[in-house]
């Protein structure tokens, strides 16, 4: 008997399974499905397959005038609806050239990172759940409650907040609300202690998370991730940085990196940004200015022809929009997003090969997915 | 009155549940039967007054043994039945009349031995008294090394059977 | 009453039908559990006779027995399972590569 | 007659009845416990601060489909949650929740029975309780509780070595393998066996949070890996029987956790003399509250930790705990034959 016919096939197969995990399965965050090859407990290949979620936005936003497109955009990352609406804003914006008032510009830096914030609430609370430690969830939900107080009081709405417009914002803010934000500032900085005291330096949790999906940054690169994974690898990207919009070029901050690029890294980072958020919150809070929220904007939104791309940091990485105008209809001629979840997706089958299934659910939630991107 | 009314439910059992091992179909089923015939064995054992053995027996059989039983018969998984193909040369007839006669050797020794066979006298008396601590100081004093091997043994047989069963070391 | 001469014969009994089920099964594990309920059979007596003769020696051998039931069982599943990846078969009429 | 037949019986019905509604409240109170430490208030709406929950709870579940997977085996899949609930049940036959009472005129002893090998007797329907969660998983004929229930069996076993192993120093200690005497041991050296084999207790208690599957070793029902575990395919009262199983189990443990080394009955410090005025209130309480209390901590540890990974769990429980369980073994050996002998 020859040696090599002992290792392949032959003598010994290995009894390969296949496990659908998803698409309803309780920590796929929504409807992901994963097909997963495993070896034993080991995962030999994932296959990611997407769409369950798919409406259509792009397609939809073309038969939609500019101002009704921002209802769809809350439709996409819903855990941070605001945050597309900026960025949606902000392209045609900058398709048409209209100048932003400084006031406004404020207020959309808070509502962004009040929708960091939120995001991250929410992320840190089911990426905890799903490698076992319930308290963290409930504890980040009492938290993205208070955020989702301050938005019902700013646009009425609690999860897709439509609070943009081209040009600027549909109402002032209501009196007082900058003082309510400062205060919320307050007592977020004790929270994120909270969730640090429960996490960071758990044993277990460093043993579930360090060396756990490790990807270094040229690879990080080289699969478009953006947002917290790409700097958890150590690349300092960060547009709100490198092409300030909103009024971040007037904020102080710093930009979070990790070393190793593992589970923990990204976990690290996305605290270090709460911290950020809460500083950058703090100083546009305190320092807004007055005057007028509503730039000039034409009675009717009809941009030149041409075509723009413009990207801001949303939570989850770099959320892009492409938009063509054909300069004689009021719909877009082509709509494209480049969402982050979809990108950061990429790279969750080359992630998990060679782990465990457990792992598995511990990556997904760390690469910070919602599917409604990533469907759009 | 009360020990043979035990005994012979005990035995039905034993004995119905033994059967039902080597006739069931479905191995996982057989495996389900054989921890039941070692319960019932295990309370043969406290009618003898042998609880130490009995709590033995549910532990080592019915905790260990038999799961890893269950353990394989769930791995291997098979695609067709185990006992599809029969040897030609099989003679099942045969079997059977060889375990009829083991039946009636070991029945003719126990009825005729047993007797007129007194029973010896009494063991040499132990220093403790109870039956944990009897079987206890036996097994450290005077059959230590029997022991002692069959630890070995047991050394031996994890030691083999991970070899064996590991698929690349 | 019942003497040491009722649990032999149920002994010889279960030891029947351990014999029978490693004779008639072609399943090896079927065959193993036979193997088992003969040691069992074996260990019924022990007890039996050292129940009768009021001495505790009885109960050290089925220890013993207990202990050898225990490593066959690690052993004989570990080429159960070895044998079963090579050939996909249970069977032990199939087993029959070293059969002259 | 009384003493042989009717005593028995009777503390027999007061002992099952008691596992059934101390373990129905059992998950009432970590529903509370576990609210309480989230900012939450758990359980409000079925009586007053939700104490009847449990009550709904049951009539929810018996009244709810009982569906049997069409590929399930059938046999085996009805049969799977008893062989869960019942080794459970049974195990409180030898613990002791009390010493000997005279009630009317009777010597009533506050357990059971007490048998010669009781501990041993715990161990081993213990490890029957296994095969309860193999053949769910087996017999649902589904992927997901099938991997659940091997490796719920095979941290079962592993974690069961360990605690065994605990166990053994604890019986040097008392030479006894009856729990009864093993309590007398304790008050006749004056301390609980928490204080003199502490490492002994922490592997006992770490082993016994992963015998009851319970978190951070809650692999086998890791819901964010495995839906739902071995009992995914389960509804109605079937589920329910695993449900209770596994408060019953830590009921069980924490009973046994008492008894070893907590001094059962006896008060707090029996070595101090001034407390003996603890002494008036009854033993079976000073036993409830150190359950409790043991209880407590399993619900605990439960809101705060995440969970372990599979391999690290195994790796912890074969390079760490059972190395360290046999060291304390062969050290209480040297100690009492070189210094108590």
């Amino acid at each position: 008997m020859d040696a090599p016919a002992l290792r392949h096939g032959a003598m010994f197969d290995t009894n390969e399974l296949e496990l659908n995990m998803g698409p309803q399965h309780p920590s796929t965050h929504g409807v992901l499905r994963v097909v997963l090859r495993l070896d034993g407990e080991k995962v030999v290949d994932a296959d990611v397959v997407i769409g369950y979620l798919h409406r259509g936005i792009e397609k939809l936003s073309e038969n939609r005038n500019y101002t009704q497109i921002v209802l769809l955009t809350d439709r996409m990352d819903y855990v941070a609806a605001a945050t597309n609406n900026v960025g949606y804003c902000e392209t045609v914006e900058k398709l048409m050239a209209i100048e932003v008032p400084r006031r406004a510009r404020y207020v959309r830096t808070i509502v962004c990172e009040l929708q960091r914030i939120a995001s991250h609430c929410l992320w840190v609370g089911t990426h905890a759940m799903d490698i076992g430690a319930m308290t963290v969830f409930l504890y980040a939900f009492r938290e993205r409650e208070l955020i989702l107080d301050l938005f019902e009081e700013l646009c009425g709405a609690r999860l897709t907040y439509n609070s943009q417009r081209i040009g600027g914002l549909p109402l002032d803010i209501p009196p007082g609300w900058d003082r309510k934000v400062l205060a919320f500032v307050e007592v977020m900085t004790g929270k994120v202690e909270e969730y640090e005291a429960l996490l960071t330096e758990n044993r277990i949790w460093l043993e579930r998370t360090k060396g756990v999906g490790v990807i270094e940054g040229p690879e990080a690169i080289a699969l478009g991730l953006s947002g917290p994974p790409l700097r958890g690898s150590g690349v300092p990207r960060d547009i709100r940085k490198d092409e300030p919009y909103a009024a971040y070029d007037e904020m102080q901050f710093e930009v979070p990196l990790g070393k190793a690029g593992d589970t923990y890294d990204r976990y690290v980072v996305r605290m270090e940004e709460f911290r950020q958020s809460l500083r950058i919150i703090r100083q546009a809070a305190e320092g807004i200015p007055e005057g007028p929220v509503v730039g000039k904007v034409p009675r009717l939104i009809k941009p030149p022809a041409g075509e723009t791309y413009h990207a801001i940091e949303s939570p989850k990485g770099e959320l892009g929009y492409f938009v063509v105008s054909d300069g004689k209809s009021t719909n877009p001629y082509r709509f494209r997003v480049r969402p982050p979840s979809f990108c950061n997706l990429q790279a969750l089958r080359r992630l998990c090969r060679g782990h465990l299934v457990a792992d598995v659910v511990a990556l997904i939630g760390s690469l910070d997915v919602v599917l409604g991107e990533v469907d759009r | 009155m009360g020990e043979a009314i035990a005994f012979y439910t005990l035995a039905a059992f034993i004995l119905g549940f033994a059967v039902l091992v080597i006739a069931t179909k479905d191995t996982v089923h057989s495996v389900l039967f054989l921890v039941l015939d070692f319960l019932f064995v295990a309370a043969l054992y406290v009618l003898l007054e042998a609880p130490f053995l009995a709590v033995i027996q549910v532990l080592v059989y019915a905790g260990g043994i038999v799961v890893l039983y269950l353990f394989v018969v769930m791995l291997v998984n098979l695609k067709r039945p185990p006992e599809a193909h029969q040897d030609p040369r099989r003679r099942t007839w045969l079997g059977f009349g060889l375990s009829a006669a083991i039946l009636a050797e070991l029945a003719a020794i126990a009825l005729y031995s047993s007797a007129g066979a007194a029973p010896a006298g009494p063991a040499a008396a132990l220093p403790v008294a109870g039956n944990t601590e009897q079987v206890g100081w036996l097994l450290y004093t005077r059959y230590l090394i029997p022991f002692e091997i069959a630890s070995m043994l047991l050394l031996v047989a994890m030691i083999g059977a991970i070899v064996l069963a590991k698929r690349e070391l | 009453m019942i003497t040491s001469t009722h649990y032999m014969l149920l002994s010889a009994a279960l030891f029947m039908i351990g014999v029978i089920g490693v004779m008639v099964r072609r399943n090896i594990i079927i065959i193993f559990m036979a193997i088992e309920l003969i040691l069992n059979a074996v260990n019924i007596n022990l007890i039996a006779f050292s129940h009768a003769l009021q001495n505790a020696v009885g109960q050290v051998f089925a220890i013993f027995v207990i202990a050898v039931a225990a490593a066959e069982a690690a052993v004989g599943l570990g080429i159960i399972l070895a044998f079963y990846r090579n050939k996909e078969t249970l069977n032990i009429d199939e087993m029959n590569l070293m059969k002259w | 007659m009384i003493d042989t037949f009717v005593i028995p019986l009777v503390k027999i019905l007061v002992v099952l009845n008691a596992t059934l509604v101390a373990v129905s409240y059992m998950v009432l109170l970590e529903r509370k416990v576990i609210a309480w430490t989230q900012s939450r208030l758990g359980p409000m709406r079925v009586g007053p601060y939700g104490v009847l929950q449990p009550i709904a709870d049951a009539i929810k579940l018996m009244i709810k489909e009982d569906i049997t997977p069409v590929r399930a085996d059938r046999w085996v899949f009805t049969l799977a949650p008893i062989i869960s609930m019942v080794p459970a049940l049974i195990v409180y036959a030898v613990i002791p929740f009390g010493p000997t009472v005279t009630i009317f005129g009777h010597a009533v002893p506050l357990y059971v029975t007490d048998i010669n090998v009781g501990l041993l007797y715990i161990v081993s329907v213990a490890s029957v309780g296994v095969y309860g969660i193999i053949l769910a998983g087996y017999a649902s004929n589904s992927k997901y509780p099938l991997l659940a229930s091997l490796r719920a069996s095979a941290q079962l076993i592993s974690y069961e070595v360990a605690v065994t192993l605990t166990l053994v120093s604890v019986i040097l200690m008392a030479g006894s393998l009856s729990m009864v005497s093993i309590v007398l041991a304790q008050e006749q050296a004056r301390v609980w066996y928490g204080f003199v084999q502490p490492l002994a207790f922490g592997i006992f208690f770490i082993g016994s949070l992963a015998e009851t599957n319970r978190a951070p070793f809650d692999m086998p029902e890791a819901e964010q890996e495995l839906t739902g575990g071995f009992h995914t395919e389960y509804s109605g009262m079937r589920f329910a029987l695993f449900f209770l199983a596994e408060y019953a189990n830590m009921i069980v443990v924490s009973s046994v956790a008492t008894t070893l080394f907590l001094g059962g009955w006896l008060r707090p410090f029996p070595n101090v003399a001034w407390l003996g005025v603890l002494d008036l209130i009854p033993g079976w309480i000073w036993f409830l509250v150190k359950s409790f209390v043991f209880l407590y901590i399993f619900i605990w540890v439960r809101a705060t930790l995440p969970r372990y990974r599979y391999d690290q769990l195994m790796r912890l429980g074969w390079k760490v705990l059972i190395p360290l369980a046999i060291l304390n073994l062969v050290a209480t050996a040297i100690v009492k034959v070189w210094w108590l002998a």
